[in-house]
């Protein structure tokens, strides 16, 4: 009897039935909040073809950006993506799909497809590249076009703490995509910091309810920081 | 004399107000939170999830957990509030936000803006932008008046991709602050020394210039 | 003999699995709870806004925030979350609940379900009961088979205004389990006692009846 | 200088600019985390020809259905009605009009109103009274209706905790329709069992964040329970 146990014991079994040609939609804005060893699980099953949604993808050497030298990514939606000189390079050179999207289209989107709305009208991008071959609309005198949802085969989503059952908490800006992205995977794999016993979570202060929680596991994480900007010690 | 990149931000921190909730882009807005005037409290959204977001950390603060929309680490203000990008979005689209101040490449007289890319040049995404242009009802855009080489920047027609069609309103260059309504720019401030003809001369798009055009001070 | 409320639940919890999320409707659904088969565990979704609800409170233990979807005071079982009622919805429209169980005046043969007003007579509302049945794969309706004066509820059209369409695929009545496919009903198993004539009498819709029909045990 | 402080110090001050013919959106699911003193302000200023969005429109004498014996509603849009016998009879009268709206997509349409979301698809309701002269249209193969946004001239809400910015925390199922109300308001008054300074609330356990929040008041409660069900202590 498993019942709500959703813990798993390695990376492995974590990302077990991932396939080439799949779809999977990652947390993380940038290099926080990212699920950084369900990334390196990935590049180590080598799993090609893959269409990524996420916010960002990474730098060269990091988050998304190591499934790039192995050509796994066939296609990427994202919002931004300016800070990879790989990815730059197979985009110039079509060998990567972009799809550009809007950063509040995207979580709306994954959102929606987590949330059974399959489309939903919005004012963001109207007049502009992202408005062609999409449905407009007026309402209440404004243009709006259609976007429709998101969902992957896999969502993968960095948390910082996690009941067994896959009750998930986020510490600050970490959360980002995440709990979007929670909803949005026919398979949710977690990583966590800390996994703790069910009823231990205030259940008023868990952010995404395991049931959108497939699988769990316990990481370390290097976190890195992708600009280390401070303030002197004696300044107010 | 053209206004340096603080001065801008000075120029523009002008138009807050008591209790704005003020969404600032990456550059020169940024500086805008440097010259909050007094007796004015105001709180920043970062587009990732943070409503209250501080100064940078001191290198002991510093959390790689807490950043903001540039990536960059930051504190969390007294009162601030941390939600996700579906919600911060949620918040930016329904017009929640009292003021946003973003960098263009281009602006033109029926309110387009372009941003976010050049083709064949710069393709790095829209990140936020489109959904903050559309979403705001309060838009400054801040930009150089014209390029190096004397190209306008204020257009008849934006030359590049647009990021929003019709939502700005007003523009502060380093030049000039600029209004734009009935498909037109017009002529609010100058930059000190700056003169009426040097603005008309660089500004591409119909420019109407009232009769008495005042200098900022600084 | 007819199944009691109980037996109709006792039937319905031998459709739970391990692990399931699971949301009971008022009345009988309700029930499902007290039959959970050894061994396994089902948490419990309540549409406005917990999942883990446990049994009801001690005296002492009485909160008046704290309700499961029919307004009775509940419990929180080890676990539980709490979240808005949008949440709870994208929850349940998104397709996550692995079971929902609900009353209901008709079936038809096309899967529709008519179980929230009898016009002129009952207007509730329909409460949850549609976003339910448009959100959930795995249905089973329970009702009584046919009303107290012998009309059939399992119909070729539902008469009443319908909750949803071609959504159910699993009936519980107190004569029998069904499920609809392609267009008919087909007997499944009967209760105890109770002859297949008496199931296709009380059944207006086209019913398939294989040779062999079980007579459920309890 | 008021800065953020939302504070303030009457419920007349509370309910102030609300006049006739405006619509109300309220929180609450039942009698359970309703602003129940912001209720009696409307019934004490005797403002008419409201039209109220909330799940459920209280019972005789609590909630919402205080509002009903001076005819103060002329139309609601709620989920669910049925506890309720002088409700009943101006609906049947045709004096109050009523607009019935699936829960979730009630919930839906007011956090697409906070959201800039003008409209969205769902597959609740097609095929049933509530598809009536909606939009229609297929996604993959299945079948859903277009519901608009619902937007307030006020909403009024019940937290449990707040700060004077307004940042909200909902305690248990006391949460439910509060959080949508607070966002769809052009005016959004909340009232709370605590204030506390700024800073106390920990800023990843905030529900619902201060900007949303026009107005704050601190007040007693009466916390009616509709149905009072228990078991023996004794029994585990």
């Amino acid at each position: 009897m498993a019942g709500f146990n959703k813990v798993v014991s390695s990376y492995e079994e974590a990302m077990a039935g991932l396939t080439d040609n799949m779809t999977v939609i990652s947390g993380g804005f940038g290099l926080c909040g990212i699920p950084e060893n369900l990334i390196s699980e990935i590049k180590r099953k080598g799993t090609k073809g893959l269409t990524l949604v996420s916010n960002n993808c990474g730098v060269d050497d990091f988050g998304l950006g190591v499934l790039l030298p192995d050509r796994q990514i066939k296609k990427i939606v994202a919002s931004y993506v300016g800070e990879n000189a790989e990815f730059e390079r197979q985009m110039m050179s079509g060998e990567l799909d972009v799809e550009l999207t809007p950063q509040g289209t995207l979580a709306e989107k994954m959102r929606a497809g987590g949330a059974g709305i399959p489309a939903f009208y919005t004012a963001t991008g109207v007049g502009t590249p992202v408005a062609i071959g999409k449905d407009e609309r007026q309402f209440n005198g404004r243009d709006y076009i259609l976007e429709e949802a998101i969902t992957g085969d896999f969502a993968i989503v960095k948390a910082w703490k996690a009941d067994k059952y896959g009750n998930l908490v986020f510490r600050r800006t970490a959360r980002n995509f995440n709990p979007m992205a929670a909803t949005a995977g026919k398979i949710t794999v977690v990583e966590v910091e800390e996994i703790v016993e069910p009823g231990e979570l205030n259940p008023d202060e868990i952010h995404t309810p395991g049931i959108y929680v497939n699988r769990l596991i316990q990481g370390t994480f290097e976190k890195r920081i992708e600009q280390r900007t401070t303030r002197p010690t004696n300044n107010k | 004399m053209a206004l340096s990149r603080d001065q801008i931000a000075q120029r523009v921190a002008r138009e807050l107000q008591d209790g704005f909730y003020v969404n600032l882009g990456i550059g020169i807005p940024t500086l805008v939170a440097n010259f909050v005037p007094g007796g004015i409290e105001v709180m920043l959204q970062s587009e990732n999830g943070l409503l209250g977001m501080g100064q940078f950390p001191t290198e002991a603060e510093i959390d790689a957990d807490l950043i903001n929309a540039g990536k960059q680490t930051v504190t969390m203000a007294i009162g601030a509030s941390i939600f996700d990008s579906a919600e911060s979005f949620a918040m930016i689209r329904g017009g929640h936000v009292d003021l946003t101040v973003l960098g263009a490449f281009e602006v033109d007289v029926n309110g387009n803006i372009a941003s976010y890319m050049i083709p064949g040049k710069l393709i790095k995404g829209m990140g936020g932008a489109m959904d903050l242009v559309a979403g705001a009802d309060n838009i400054i855009v801040t930009m150089t008046h014209a390029s190096k080489h004397g190209d306008s920047k204020l257009l008849s027609n934006c030359s590049l991709p647009l990021t929003g069609k019709g939502c700005i309103k007003k523009v502060l260059t380093d030049l000039a602050f600029i209004e734009i309504k009935e498909g037109k720019f017009h002529l609010l401030e100058r930059a000190p020394g700056v003169s009426v003809d040097e603005i008309v001369k660089l500004t591409e798009g119909e420019l109407v210039v009232p009769t008495n055009v005042p200098e900022m001070q600084f």
